[in-house]
């Protein structure tokens, strides 16, 4: 009998709250297929709600809401693992979602403090209105860079780690069949889903405030960015490279947690091979570090050869296709960048656009904008406290003043009791 | 004389309706002082066969229900000076409708109490017919000496379900119930007054500060 | 040690040779069948070797960024072509899960790509870059799907394990037809993937309407050699996985094998030419439908193989 | 003997409070009596809880684990509201109490703590209705103690909704003893009726228990019969409020638990019982929810929670299970919160001159003591971690997981979120918040007295403190009641 332990520090003297799995993986197996689900709806619609935002911060934040539903997705692993008496894919499922924790927890306070800086620079942040920030703050740039990369789970990065375990996970329950067979792949897809988006999001936060050239002069009042504030983003982005290089220590470093999580004694042969898939997993980064590391002595190499001074790259302006005078305003703006897939999505989004369409020839101005409000915020939670506002107005005429009617509420309920109790016997 | 008491409980009914009919809460307080003589009388022939329980019985409930309650009330109402009719907010002729319904449901309830096989099943009918009329009462009076009142019919009618049962209340517990009556008597008596003094009016349905 | 050193020299070697032939066979095949003689076999080679001899230039908005996108790119590719198998016996990387480190390769190669392009702050680059942002969003699933389903069939989820081992069981299994579903999932991901008819057209230059050409609109020189060489060794993996699934070989010797693969891949090279002359590119809005359908396509073959009796 | 001393002592306090003309006196009076009540509950309890249920005159009055417990939650309570009042009413105006009000306060204080534990005491369930009734009769006039119309209109109310309620209470207990095969003096004897349980006619029984769970239900303030509550709590003076939902509210609840034993062995079954009870429950629990959340009265808001936190009680009881260790449990903690809530609500009331919690923001600048009390009266009230008001309610969720009672524990969670969303903005501003319009020119912050810190403090500290450890003690305690509650 598999048991999970949750153990807080007020519940000492009440004892341990203990989930019994051998019940659970009958009578709550639905439950658990259900939340599986529903943490994949969650992540889709948090990246997706974060492709449509203009603000660096509130996109940050929506992508908060996508990593919990990935982190949800390796609980929903590790738990079905364990429901299916699978220990090794529960064990890999719960370290997957526990180093997602800490790993987003790295790259998610890199990226705001990322922002922050952006936003005590440019002193804006709104995206639209950014661009070209890595020449004028190349540190905070390249932070930035690095911890979307992470974030995005690509290789060698520390996001990659935590996601490959799930992803482990849910391979090893594909295999099974069954409900968690469904499950699995359902979350197998949804997560290369929120892959993908989170890249398409992250390419455009990155290469959208970083990247070509300012869209609106920077206000001259600019702060500068102290060391203080460059010192922590270097450490955490060096921190997501770490994590990212040494798979099997960040493995072995939520291993046991994880075990205590599944409870179940997990086969030392089942370990071993997760160790050899870690192995093969560190060989792969390294290999693309070794690569990446030829490649570009390769191209320092090509430059060296067509001899020194003759080797300065020419500069011009980005080709214009001709074009007599680009301007910043012509780039390709945030908006713009994810026009396909918020068109693409709009069902769900539903974005409010204000635009002003040129008429004739020479139209003297034309105008577009868009904003993405929150789904749950205005369509569930709103409505809802609103209702139930309403409602409390409502029944106050119960508690109206009038003695009689008390006595009245106090006799009908006797009756009403006594007639429901009478009609059942 | 063994059906002095079946007597006595026709007797109530027909001060229930009374109740209902009266607008002049003076003979509201009497009648409610004639129920409890009569509620008095119900274990006479007990008390006759020589049990002195029930003698006492008797006769404390005589001296309570009968004298000592009435009488406060009636100091009570004496003390106040407002129209010494019981306004109800629903008329004397459309109160006594369901009062009469009420009795013959009461009656059909009645035999139908499970208190097991010595239960009297006129006994039954008459006190729920009293308790169902008191509440009726209750939620019908505007004046607070008459939700009294029928805060002690409501008792009576209680007191009579309990005469049903197969040996009655025991006595130790009759005494206490009484004593918490005459308490309960004096209680309502000062505090009718009382809110006199402070309101000018003891018209409960124009109190209503509090809400919400 | 030093056997293992050979192997994955030997493999990335094989990778490098034998790459850039696929785009000579390509364009061989569309101008015969459009009545032309057509450049030689080999002519991809030289406008590599040319691309390397040359300068570059930059456009002065560019940053490291810039420059960092086609090595990094052409790193990535190299590294999940390392992989896949080509050759009888397992790629040098192969380990249970290896797939989900392949297309996260992949996802780097395109990340940088994407940024490389924007980094230029041209509007031609940046819609480029959004237009390959937003279809490999549907592609991706698409490419999962159809390695569930294999992993499924095979029973395994390393890549030298399914593409050989595992399938050649698969196949008269009842998982047969689920491959065959596979199969065509996979040759519309490997056209969009690798930016040919009917995704997108790697011959015109109207920039409006391509995807891949368009982002490396800027580059010039050895970058944009690595990003040449990076697509020619993409479409080369991407053909050998089709070819695994579509004809599982054991490995019978190294060279017979590798005249097999050799083969196989001509007849990917071929076909994609045949399409490319064959049909025009799609409009821009119907891109993501025949996205979609290599999705439903995928999703069948997963649910053929859920189904009970496989 | 010391039963005995506990019955009687506050009668006599009461008579020597008549005897006391100066409301110094009396003020001091009534925290001595307390405090001797409370030694002698204390020293009966300790007894009961080593060596089991003691008993006298021939078994009427009795004192087993269940009544030890609530008849030391009593006497705690008293003590520190007879604290309380005294320096409640140092801050009122001499005319607001003057010797002649003190002298009938005295006097009715200890009317309505003896009769309290007459409620306990008598094993007698008979005479158990008769100290319930007088209850009611002893507290009216608390409630009305400053003649003024809001605080009749409510005794009125009280009194009369009340008596009413109890009376249906009578009946129920005839009802059980009409059940019972036995008949005589000791045949409503608790543990007579628990022993020939087995034998009761099941039919009657049932009536009787709807009729007692209407009857004193009334007196819990479960909906829809609470509509007096609110009324009385927020009109009655402070102390007075605070020994309402400190324990008076328990005293009716520890009515119903009495008889839930005997009708569930009559019955048979023990779901039927519990299954109202958790109807009850939940429905007082919603109602209470829906009013805390458009409240703007402090007094009300806290009235209602009462209401809702006796559902939560009722909630407990009715899961079975560990459920009703876990009521009791709850039932310690929101005395100790209640108790804590009035004071300071009281006081800054006091100070500020107003109970619109609109009004009354800032409190913690205004009257650091008491807002600061009040502050954490409010988070533990609405269920906030680490108080133990939140643990109690914790486990009574787990008892419902572990009994399968999923809808109920929906509902349950449903009517505490509502609280929760609707109590923590008033907590918060009453705190921290800017006072929209001061009814008074704002003075500098109140100095309290020591007493005042040590109330706060002490009271605070015990929320905390049972919310993070529960002394091995103590469980056992709840154990041994829980364990007369179960029938065994």
């Amino acid at each position: 009998m598999t048991s999970v332990t949750f153990r807080a520090p007020w519940t000492i003297p009440f004892g341990e709250f203990h989930l019994h799995f051998d019940a659970l993986s009958a009578a709550f197996l639905i439950p658990i297929v259900f939340l599986s689900t529903l943490c994949a709806v969650y992540g889709v619609l948090g990246v997706l709600f974060a492709l449509a935002q203009h603000d660096l911060k509130r996109l940050l934040a929506y992508h908060s809401v996508e990593n919990i539903g990935i982190i949800a997705l390796g609980m929903g692993a590790g738990l079905l693992g364990m429901s299916y008496s699978s220990p090794v894919a529960a064990v890999l499922g719960f370290a997957g979602s526990l180093l997602h924790v800490f790993n987003h927890a790295v790259f998610k306070g890199l990226l705001f403090l990322c922002a922050g800086s952006v936003q005590h620079a440019a002193g804006t942040r709104d995206i639209e209105k950014l661009g070209g920030l890595l020449k004028t703050m190349p540190s905070t740039g390249l932070s930035f860079l690095t911890g979307s990369a992470a974030i995005t789970g690509l290789p060698p990065l520390n996001g990659f780690i935590s996601e490959w375990l799930i992803y482990a996970a849910l391979f090893k329950l594909t295999l099974m069949g069954g409900a968690a067979g469904g499950v699995a792949i359902l979350s197998i897809v949804s997560l290369a889903l929120i892959g993908t988006l989170a890249l398409a999001c992250f390419t455009k936060a990155f290469g959208v405030v970083f990247l070509g050239e300012p869209r609106v002069a920077i206000p001259t009042d600019s702060h500068v960015i102290s060391g203080w504030m460059l010192w922590p983003m270097a450490m955490l982005s060096l921190l997501c490279l770490a994590i990212g290089a040494v798979p099997m220590a960040a493995f072995q470093f939520e291993l046991s947690a994880a075990m205590q999580v599944a409870g179940a004694p997990v086969l030392s042969g089942e370990i071993d091979s997760v160790m050899s898939a870690l192995s093969g997993l560190t060989a792969g980064i390294w290999t693309l570090i070794g690569l990446g590391m030829i490649v570009w002595i390769l191209r320092a190499a090509l430059a060296a050869a067509r001899g020194g001074a003759a080797a300065a790259p020419d500069r011009t302006v980005t080709w214009d296709c001709g074009y007599a005078h680009p301007t910043p305003r012509m780039q390709y703006t945030a908006s713009s960048f994810v026009q396909p897939l918020t068109s693409l999505f709009q069902m769900i989004l539903r974005p409010k656009v204000h635009q002003r369409p040129p008429v004739g020839y020479f139209a003297p101005g034309a105008s577009f904008e868009s904003h993405t409000p929150d789904l749950a915020a205005d369509r569930i939670f709103g409505p809802l406290f609103t209702w139930v506002t309403r409602l409390s107005t409502r029944v106050l005429w119960i508690q109206q003043g009038r003695i009689q009617a008390y006595l009245l509420y106090l006799f009908a309920a006797l009756t009403a009791l006594l007639a429901w109790h009478l009609s059942r016997v | 004389m063994s059906d002095l008491p079946h007597t006595c409980l026709l007797l109530i009914v027909l001060c229930n309706f009374y109740v209902l009919s009266t607008g002049r809460l003076a003979n509201l307080i009497r009648i409610l002082s004639v129920e409890g003589v009569l509620l008095s009388l119900i274990p006479l022939p007990a008390a006759l066969a020589g049990s002195a329980h029930a003698a006492i019985l008797v006769a404390g409930t005589l001296a309570v229900k009968g004298v000592i309650m009435p009488a406060l009330l009636m100091r009570a109402l004496r003390s106040i000076d407002e129209p010494l009719d019981s306004r109800p907010i629903v008329g004397a002729v459309y109160s006594l409708i369901p009062g009469f319904f009420i009795l013959a449901a009461a009656f059909v309830a009645g035999l139908h109490i499970p208190l097991g096989d010595a239960f009297d099943p006129l006994i039954g009918g008459v006190g729920l017919a009293t308790l169902v009329t008191s509440m009726l009462y209750m939620v019908n009076s505007r004046k607070a000496i008459s939700q009294v009142i029928g805060f002690f019919i409501m008792e009576n009618g209680i007191l009579i379900l309990a005469v049903g049962i197969r040996h009655g209340l025991p006595f130790v517990i009759e005494i206490a119930i009484l004593f918490d009556l005459l308490l309960a008597a004096m209680i309502f008596g000062g505090f009718i007054r009382r809110m006199h003094e402070v309101f000018t009016h003891t018209d409960t349905s124009r109190m209503r500060k509090l809400k919400g | 040690m030093s056997g293992a050193i050979i192997h994955w020299a030997g493999h990335l070697a094989l990778v490098l040779v034998a790459s850039p032939l696929l785009f000579g066979i390509i364009s061989r095949t569309k101008a015969r069948v459009a009545g032309r003689t057509g450049p030689p076999l080999f002519q991809p080679y030289f406008d590599l070797i040319k691309l390397f001899r040359k300068g570059a230039v930059y456009s002065r908005t560019t940053t490291g960024v810039f420059r960092a996108g086609p090595v990094v790119a052409f790193a990535a590719i190299l590294s999940s072509a390392l992989i896949v198998p080509f050759h009888g016996g397992r790629a040098p990387l192969s380990f249970q899960g290896d797939l989900v480190l392949f297309a996260y390769f992949l996802g780097l190669a395109r990340f940088f790509m994407i940024v490389a392009a924007l980094d230029t702050g041209s509007a031609f680059e940046g819609m480029g870059a959004s237009r390959e942002a937003s279809f490999s969003c549907l592609a991706e699933p698409a490419v999962f799907l159809s390695f569930i389903a294999l992993a499924r069939a095979s029973g395994s989820f390393s890549m030298s394990e399914f593409l050989s081992v595992g399938l050649i069981q698969a196949w008269p299994s009842a998982a047969g037809p689920a491959l065959v579903l596979v199969v065509a999932s996979f040759v519309l991901v490997l056209l969009a993937e690798n930016a040919r008819i009917p995704v997108d057209d790697p011959a015109t230059h109207l920039e409006l309407t391509m995807i891949h050409e368009v982002m490396v609109l800027d580059h010039s020189g050895p970058d944009f050699g690595f990003l040449q060489y990076a697509a020619a060794a993409k479409l080369l993996v991407f053909g050998a996985i089709l070819v695994h699934i579509v004809h599982p070989v054991r490995s019978a010797g190294f060279l017979p094998f590798l005249a097999a693969m050799g083969l196989g891949l001509a007849l990917v090279a071929i076909l994609i030419g045949l399409i490319e002359s064959s049909m025009a590119r799609l409009r821009l809005a119907r891109v993501p439908q025949y996205l979609v359908a290599a999705n439903v396509l995928s999703g069948f073959a997963v649910l053929l193989t859920l189904a009970p009796h496989s | 003997m010391i039963l005995w001393a506990i019955a009687l002592f506050p009668m006599s306090a009461a008579l020597i409070s008549l005897a006391l003309r100066r409301r110094s006196a009396v003020l001091i009076w009534i925290v001595a009596g307390s405090l001797v009540e409370l030694v002698l509950a204390l020293s009966a309890a300790a007894r009961v809880f080593r060596a089991g249920a003691v008993s006298t005159l021939d078994g009427h009055i009795a004192l087993d684990a269940l009544s030890a417990l609530h008849l030391c939650l009593v006497a705690v309570v008293s003590l520190l509201s007879s604290i309380y009042a005294r320096e409640y009413f140092s801050h009122e105006s001499e005319s607001s109490l003057d010797d002649r009000t003190a002298w009938k306060f005295g006097g009715l204080w200890f009317a309505f703590i003896g009769s309290m534990v007459g409620v306990l005491l008598f094993n007698n369930v008979g005479l158990m209705w008769v100290s319930m009734e007088s209850t009611t009769l002893a507290s009216t006039f608390l409630i009305c103690l400053h003649r003024d119309r809001p605080s009749m209109e409510a005794a009125w109310k009280y009194l009369i909704i009340c008596s009413a309620g109890i009376m249906l209470g009578l009946l129920g207990t005839i009802f059980i003893y009409g059940a019972s095969p036995l008949a005589g003096e000791s045949a409503l004897k608790w543990s007579t009726l628990m022993d020939s349980a087995a034998q009761m006619d099941p039919r009657p029984a049932r009536i009787g228990f709807i009729l007692i769970l209407i009857g004193y239900g009334t007196k819990v303030g479960l909906a829809p019969m609470h509509t007096w509550l609110p009324d009385a709590h927020s009109q009655a003076p402070t102390p007075v409020s605070a020994m309402f939902s400190g324990v008076l509210l328990n005293c009716g609840f520890y009515c119903i638990t009495r008889f839930v034993p005997i009708v569930s062995t009559a019955v048979g079954d023990p779901s039927w019982c519990r299954h109202m009870l958790l109807g009850f429950g939940l429905f007082s629990m919603l109602v209470a929810s829906l009013f805390i959340l458009g409240q703007r009265d402090l007094k009300r808001l806290l009235a209602y929670s009462s209401v809702e936190h006796m559902g939560i009680v009722a909630v407990g009881m009715g899961m079975g299970g560990g459920g009703t260790f876990a009521a009791l449990y709850h039932t310690i903690n929101h005395s100790v919160c209640k108790s804590l809530a009035f004071f300071c609500a009281g006081r800054t009331i006091q100070e500020r001159g107003t109970r619109d919690i609109e009004k009354l923001s800032a409190g913690r600048d205004r009257v650091p003591v008491w807002g600061s009390g009040l502050l954490v009266a409010l988070l533990a009230l609405i269920g906030c971690a680490p108080f133990s008001i939140f643990m109690s309610e914790f486990l009574i969720v787990r008892a419902g997981v572990e009994e399968g009672q999923v809808a109920a524990v929906a509902l349950f969670l449903l009517a505490a979120a509502t609280v929760f969303a609707g109590a923590l903005k008033p907590a918060i501003s009453l705190a921290f918040g800017v006072g929209k319009s001061e009814s008074r020119p704002p003075a500098g912050p109140v100095r309290s007295a020591g007493t005042a810190h040590a109330l706060v403090g002490i009271l605070s500290l015990v929320l905390i403190g049972l919310g993070v450890w529960i002394p091995a003690q103590l469980q056992t305690i709840l154990h041994q009641a829980a364990a007369v509650i179960a029938g065994n």
